[in-house]
């Protein structure tokens, strides 16, 4: 049991390291120096209290939209939809801080409620869909992402701006930005968001391991035909799966525009969250704590590349390829668990 | 009328060549049980190497260089996809996340590489693409042949009778029984002395090869260069249409040429007096609105391959 | 660690950095000529690349302008410049938080004391391009493809339309928008249909998406060499990407070049000069050689109809003609 | 297969094993579940690679190291499993990975035909051209069969070949064996059925724990002495029990009609009642409605018309949960797709019907303490074998998932339990501890619904059998006056009359 629980820590952690080799070794084929570059990416991710403001601020939405993609996981869905939800939640949440005027403790929840109503939305078609008609989850939550980028961008243009690209910038009053935090962090764009992502990530683990819902959701994602036997309503937990599922990334659409943007713009392409939130899920092992380590090794990747072409003349492509290739790693486990196993009994 | 579908079919083809070579790479490996949402960076792969190699070769080889392009792209696209093989097929990852990590590679590597070799963002525009033909004597045929025949690619046309090889190769070979068993029941299949492991790296690595193809044609044909937005979704859009088109080639073919055509139309239907009025974003959400629909049982049900997404170990009961 | 940097920098010399949208410093469009006007002017003082020099930074996604910005802040560049129309809010925010730093920001306007708004009359250049299409065009029909539909990109279509009018009353000009700037799959399409529809030539304002009326272009023509179809470029002289392959003939019959190197050379220049026109919005246009066509328009374009160019030119500069900058102005 | 060893982690499967087959006998293979019967079988198909000892073939030393060596050396198998791809013909599935072909393209029409021929050279009588997903099980394993012969197989391997067929289906299965071995072939046999042994084979080789017990002459041993030598003490076959205390009814169900996934009547106009303290039996062959009754009964499917009530309640077309909480208990007929959560731990599953109830949950929240405090006591009482209640279903062999079940569900306390398919696949220890536990239920006053396709199982631990064709009750017996030969009958459509006995 332990055992068992010391090598799902040990697999990420060797995914990890087996990534930054990997880049590392990228590096020098390409002519480049890895110590320069890693420098570079490190200090750019926490060299001083600015980098690590920005840092928290990449790592607030990766956290939700990680959340999102392992609570549908848990459950047995595979949404990858979570760029869609997002970008609709990212909408409803400035949609609201723009057309209301109201006081602070009621207009920023009710944003954030906005955006996780969008993103449950988005959520529940394809899981409706999935319930009614056993259409395949991944399929339709990839078609929603794009239905979502066209019917946002069309609702920017001629709703909330006249035939413009983005929308107006949101009331103080719905904002999470904090003259506080940006003191504290030299004028970075961290806002308060950090804080609803890490209650979120409670929530997650509360609402999944020791909640009766929780039970439900996970069964069917187990087996649909024992829980049916067992007498839950199998396609409502699906349905609800999705729902939360898409509420946390409705949510992590709220924290860019909330806190990162304070508005929206139209976007010519996806936003790459959604898509990230999938290998900060996966290499937190799909559990709360997991996602939170997850999101701030992610988000240091990102923020910290922005240093290294300028510093280190480092294309920032190459976190990309560090964050492709540990998502290989960890979903090619089986070879590091073997190489566990290994080293385990020649320990012995 | 007749003039609008001139303008319409043509394009449509176009569109659609990318996504029929792609899907077609899709029912290859699908159909051996393995689950391939790599599709959309393999054609990333194709496009970025067709289009290096026709900036670098276009002097040697003149215009025989975006030939020579599609088949490096082919080849260097299935060994990538070998990566997708190795941690779905030998290493038993989960396929759909292993399609992802692709994905992410795919584009990552190729952007690295261009911003190594170039020094910029995107590559410079290719200058020798492929020729747009009308087909010698079908062109001729009235009405039929403006409308289908005129004005195309060649790679357009190859995608089209490429559909039909496919088809005869999975439904008449020994090669496509065997492949459909290894997506239906495997261990029956090893029983019976096929190489579960083998037909299912041949099939991703087909699945590479033909994704390559299509991106490297894409990029050749329609964007002419290369850059992070050259493969924004045309994969995933060939997913849809091996889905669409129930995993067999020429359901993939038709659900390609119909996703053409509402991407045309959305273009074309501008022009088009009684679609003048209708806001650009309906005709831009067709092709995925109607992919949905699809699935939810409008055109009857699909059936995936049994063995599709489980990874195969011997002697697993 | 940063404080004997900042005096070593500031007693020497001037340095000056600019922060890229995603398009990237080689997006044959405003991006990489604001570089080349920065390398210039880095060159022609002495500098060098980098920090304490001239320098760039290219953003990733809209995420990343204000730390870019910032990063180049704390850089203690002299002048940082934001490139294109996606960028006045970060700029504004980023003014807001070092108030002694100089800011100046292209292609959009921030009132901020120490920020430096740069703007081309796009619609005047626009007009000129559309009086050659309007004297060109054998079929009456012309093409306008935009990228996206915003204010900016309005001022080109209406310079144009205007253009066309004012010496071909009879020429329609179609007019379509690709929703990005980024989508050369959405530009060939638009231009495969209105070739189609008879229309020969096309002026395109979307960035890459233009490079699908190119692609489209360049094989209609390679199939019948004597097709007149053309395609008009835009920001920089597009004529090498019309080339035609196996030939010396380009399809590009003019371009309207926006000289974004010209306004960030001269601003930089100014600024050095201790004249950094703060809170102050300067225009470019036709007058201070901010916009205009390209040089090469006479490969393709006979002596007469630029004749007829440079005529409209003068009266614009003049102030004869008041060119239009968007549809209601049109009417 | 001279001294096999085969070894899985630190389990070791195969223990120095040692079977020789004789050219044109039938020789059996005898062993508990897990004793390593299938293990052995699929080293000598070379689906495994031994760890030690030889294979001889013919007297020469062979090395199979996979299926197509086996083939070659004319070794086929008819797995426990059936190894058929659904979508595929029955010509498709045979040729499948040594086609003919004509110009690179299959020659389907040779193949049907040679299909056809060895189909009727052997009295198989199989459609070459029908559907896997379209033939009943019988036919399924004909085709089976004719996959080894369509290869040349001189020795063929049959893993318990008769645990999914019926009776009649049996009988004909002897007679192709018999008609395979008068045609030169040798067989191997795994069977769990002592009275098939005792039937068809020459010789049986008994293997307990992995390792070869001996090799014995059928004709000198007896089903008794095999069943201790498999197990390894005393086997009591007839279970002990009192007569039954019949009591009021509780389940009484009124012109039943069902419809399968298909929309086809299952179940049509099916009348019967089960009484508190009694098992009632319910025999059939496997297709006759049996799964359609017991999911409508239980919820799982909703039925067309007719009456289900329990205890007088009216419960039909109810939701499982609803029922379940009307005092039914299902063992199902699949333990891994309907009975267990695989992926949660025991203790988890032993709550499947009731975490939403006190002292299990509290407000939506769950009180892990008092689950595993039951699951610990659960896994006590019905002895399941495992290391601890946090460990995952998956981890346990079939009879623990077995015990597993039936220990929730019987702790619920239900007035009704059905029980489908109890002991399927179990070895006959298992299969004793759960018959004993169903008396137990009936003892107690509870109504038992037992379904199975054993007629041994029906005949020994029913108090009434209930036959069941064409989705109806078609006569009731008693135990006691009848023989398995008439069940046989009447469950193959035939009238109680003409089996000579008065309804
Ligand atoms: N692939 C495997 N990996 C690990 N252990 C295995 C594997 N296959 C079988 N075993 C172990 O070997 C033992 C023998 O299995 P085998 O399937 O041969 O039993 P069997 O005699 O055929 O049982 P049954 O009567 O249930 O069919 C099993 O109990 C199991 O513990
Ligand atoms: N592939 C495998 N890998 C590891 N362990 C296995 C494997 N197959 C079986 N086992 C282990 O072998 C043991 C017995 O399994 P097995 O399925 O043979 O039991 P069984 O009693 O024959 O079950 P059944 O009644 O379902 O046939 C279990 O503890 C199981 O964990
Ligand atoms: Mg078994
Ligand atoms: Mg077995």
């Amino acid at each position: 049991m332990s055992e068992n629980r010391l090598t799902n820590i040990l697999v990420p952690v060797f995914a990890v390291i087996l990534g930054i080799i990997a880049g590392a070794i990228v590096m020098i084929v390409s002519g480049y120096d890895p110590i320069a570059g890693y420098s570079a990416l490190l200090y750019g991710a926490f060299g001083d209290r600015y980098y690590i403001g920005e840092t928290i601020r990449q790592v607030t939405p990766y956290i939700l939209a990680g959340l999102a993609v392992a609570f549908a996981f848990r459950t047995g869905l595979f949404n990858i939809g979570v760029e869609g939800q997002l970008i609709v939640g990212w909408l409803a949440a400035v949609w609201v801080g723009v057309a209301f005027e109201l006081p602070k403790v009621i207009h920023l929840p009710l944003a954030i409620f906005a955006a996780a109503a969008a993103g449950a939305l988005w959520g529940f078609i394809p899981g409706f869909l999935k319930a009614r008609f056993r259409v395949h989850e991944v399929i339709v939550t990839i078609m929603m992402n794009y239905i979502a980028l066209y019917v946002s961008n069309e609702i920017i243009r001629s709703v909330l701006s006249d035939q413009g690209f983005k929308s107006e910038k949101i009331h103080p009053t719905a904002s999470l930005r904090s003259e506080f935090l940006q003191s504290l962090t030299d004028y970075s764009t961290l806002h308060y968001g950090i804080i609803i992502s890490l209650i979120a990530a409670v929530v997650m683990w509360f609402l999944l391991e020791k909640t009766t819902t929780g039970y439900e959701l996970r069964a069917v994602g187990f087996n649909q035909h024992a829980s049916h036997y067992a007498g839950m309503n199998v396609n409502r937990n699906i349905i609800l799966s999705m729902v939360i599922s898409g509420a946390f990334a409705g949510i992590a659409g709220a924290m860019e525009g909330l806190g990162t943007f304070e508005n929206v713009s139209v976007k010519a392409g996806f936003t790459g969250v959604g898509f990230d939130g999938i290998a900060v899920a996966l290499l937190g092992g799909n559990s709360a704590f997991g996602i939170i380590l997850a999101a701030i090794l992610f988000g240091a990747l990102k923020v910290g590349a922005l240093e290294m072409p300028s510093a280190a003349d480092v294309p920032t492509e190459l976190v990309d390829i560090v964050i492709a290739l540990i998502i290989f790693f960890v979903a090619s486990s089986y070879l590091i668990r073997l190489v566990l196993t290994r080293l385990k009994k020649e320990g012995k | 009328m007749l003039h609008i579908l001139e303008i319409i079919i043509p394009s449509a083809i176009f569109f659609a060549a990318p996504l029929i070579f792609t899907a077609l790479g899709g029912v290859f490996s699908e159909r051996s049980g393995v689950v391939n949402i790599g599709l959309e960076g393999l054609m990333v792969i194709g496009a970025f190497t067709g289009v290096v190699f026709n900036l670098t070769f276009a002097d040697q080889f003149g215009q025989l260089t975006p030939w020579l392009a599609m088949v490096v792209a082919m080849v260097v696209a299935s060994i990538f996809s070998l990566m997708h093989a190795v941690a779905a097929i030998s290493l038993r990852a989960d396929q759909v996340v292993s399609g992802v990590a692709i994905n992410f590679l795919s584009l990552g590597l190729s952007l690295f590489l261009v911003k190594m070799w170039y020094g910029k963002g995107q590559t410079d525009q290719v200058q020798v693409g492929f020729d747009k033909i009308d087909i010698p004597i079908l062109s001729k045929i009235p009405v039929i042949g403006p409308i289908f025949f005129s004005n195309g690619y060649v790679p357009s046309y190859l995608a089209i009778v490429l559909a039909f090889v496919v088809w005869y190769v999975i439904y008449k070979t020994p090669f496509g029984l065997r492949l459909r068993a290894v997506g239906e029941h495997p261990m029956a299949a090893d029983t019976m002395g096929i190489n579960v492991t083998k037909m299912r790296y041949i099939a991703v690595m087909l699945s590479g090869a033909l994704a390559g193809i299509g991106g490297s044609i894409y990029a050749t044909i329609i964007s002419r260069d290369f850059s992070h937005a050259t493969i924004s979704g045309q994969g995933f859009m060939a997913l849809a249409a091996m889905i669409f088109g129930k995993w067999h080639p020429l359901g993939a073919m038709g659900a390609a040429l119909f996703f053409g055509f509402a991407q045309s139309l959305s273009i074309v239907g501008q022009a088009i007096p009684f679609l003048k009025n209708v806001p650009t974003v309906y005709l831009l959400i067709l092709p995925y609105a109607l992919t949905i629909l699809a699935l939810t049982g409008f055109i009857g049900r699909a059936d995936a391959p049994k063995a599709l997404g489980t990874p195969y170990e011997k002697g697993k009961r | 660690k940063e404080e004997p940097k900042k005096e070593e920098g500031k007693a020497s010399e001037f340095s000056v950095a600019m922060v890229t949208d995603v398009g990237g410093i080689d997006d044959k469009s405003f991006n990489q000529s604001a570089w080349e006007g920065l390398q210039k002017f880095g060159e022609e003082n002495g500098l060098k690349k980098g920090k304490g020099g001239y320098d760039y930074l290219q953003s990733q996604s809209d995420a990343d302008y204000a730390t870019n910005l910032n990063k180049l802040v704390r850089n203690d560049f002299d002048l940082i410049f934001g490139i294109g129309f996606l960028m006045p809010d970060a700029i504004t925010e980023i003014a807001e938080q070092k108030p002694d730093n100089k800011f100046a920001i292209v292609d959009s306007v921030v009132k901020k004391p120490n920020v430096a708004s740069i703007a081309f009359k796009e619609h005047e250049g626009s007009f000129l391009v559309g009086v050659v299409a309007g004297l060109m065009t054998k079929t009456n029909k012309i093409g306008f493809v935009g990228g996206m539909e915003i204010p900016l990109i309005e001022k080109f279509e209406s310079g144009f339309i205007a253009g066309v009018k004012a010496v071909n009353p009879n020429a329609k000009v179609e007019v379509q928008y690709a929703g990005a700037f980024d989508k050369a799959d959405k530009g060939k399409a638009i231009a495969s249909s209105m070739y189609a529809s008879g229309i020969d030539i096309i002026y395109h304002a979307a960035g890459a998406t233009g490079n699908g009326v190119f692609s489209e272009a360049i094989d209609l023509k390679k199939q019948d060499p004597n097709k007149e179809i053309w395609v008009i470029g835009v920001d920089r002289d597009q004529y090498e990407e019309g080339k035609v392959p196996g030939t010396d003939k380009s399809v590009t019959l003019t371009s309207m070049v926006k000289r974004v190197d010209v306004a960030v050379y001269d601003l930089a220049t100014k600024t050095k000069n201790g004249n950094f026109p703060g809170g102050q919005v300067v225009e470019y246009g036709l007058k201070e050689d901010g916009v205009g066509i390209a040089p090469t328009t006479k490969n393709n374009v006979p002596e007469d109809v630029l004749k007829k160019v440079d005529e409209w030119k003068q009266k614009i500069i003049n102030g004869e003609v008041k060119v239009p900058t968007t549809r209601a102005e049109l009417k | 297969m001279l001294n096999i060893r085969k070894v899985f982690g630190n389990f070791v499967a195969n223990d120095n094993i040692t079977l020789q087959l004789k050219k044109g006998e039938i020789h059996a293979l005898l062993g508990e579940n897990g004793a390593g019967k299938s293990t052995l079988m699929n080293v000598l198909f070379g689906l495994y690679q031994p760890d030690g000892g030889e294979i001889r073939v013919k007297g020469k030393k062979v090395n199979i190291v996979n299926p197509n060596v086996a083939n070659d050396l004319g070794i086929g198998m008819v797995h426990q499993h059936f190894m058929l791809v659904d979508t595929f013909t029955v010509t498709e599935n045979i040729i499948l990975g040594s086609e003919p072909t004509k110009g690179g393209q299959i020659d389907i029409e040779k193949a049907e035909q040679e299909v056809r021929e060895l189909s009727e050279r052997y009295g198989l009588a199989v459609d070459p051209k029908a559907k896997i997903a379209d033939i009943s099980v019988g036919m399924q394993q004909r085709v089976e069969i004719l996959k080894t012969l369509y290869r040349g197989a001189d020795i063929l391997i049959f893993d318990e070949p008769t645990a999914v067929l019926t009776p009649q289906e049996i009988q004909e299965l002897i007679q192709i064996m018999k008609s395979l071995v008068r045609e030169g072939k040798s067989i191997i046999l795994i069977t769990h059925k002592l009275k098939e042994i005792m039937e068809v084979c020459d010789r049986v080789t008994v293997i307990r724990r992995g390792k070869g017990i001996g090799t014995l002459n059928v004709s000198e041993t007896n089903p008794n002495e095999l069943a201790a030598l498999m197990v390894g003490r005393e086997v009591h076959f007839k279970t002990e029990k009192q007569p039954p205390k019949a009591g009021k009814p509780v389940l009484e169900i009124e012109n039943l009609v069902v419809k399968d996934s298909r929309g086809v009547t299952a179940v049509d106009h099916l009348n019967l009642t089960v009484h508190a303290g009694e098992i009632v039996g319910i025999a059939g062959v496997d297709g006759n409605g049996q799964t359609e009754l017991i999911e409508a009964i239980t919820g799982l499917i909703k039925s067309e018309s007719g009456s289900i009530r329990l205890n007088g309640k009216e419960i039909r077309n109810l939701t499982p949960r609803q029922i379940t909480e009307t005092g039914v208990g299902h063992i199902p007929q699949d333990r891994h797709k309907h009975g267990l959560v695989l992926d949660f731990s025991i203790g988890e599953n032993m709550v499947l019907q009731t975490y939403y109830k006190e002292p299990y949950s509290k407000r939506g929240v769950l009180n892990f303490k008092a689950i595993y405090d039951k699951a610990r006591q659960l896994i006590q009482e019905f002895d399941v074998r495992t290391p601890d209640e946090y460990t995952k279903a998956r981890a346990l062999s079939g009879g623990n998932q077995q015990k597993a079940i039936i220990g929730r569900e019987v702790d619920r306390d239900p007035d009704l339990l059905i029980a489908a398919q109890p002991t399927r696949g179990l070895d006959v220890g298992a299969i004793e501890f759960i018959h004993k536990r169903l008396i137990e239920q009936r003892d107690k006053g509870k109504a038992v619904l037992l379904v199975s396709f054993e007629l041994d199982e029906i005949m020994n631990v029913s108090d009434r059998i209930a036959v069941i064709y064409e989705g109806k009750i078609v006569a009731i017996v008693d135990p006691k006056e009848t023989t398995e030969q008439e069940l046989g009958l009447l469950m193959a459509g035939s009238k109680r009359k003409e089996a000579g006995v008065s309804s």
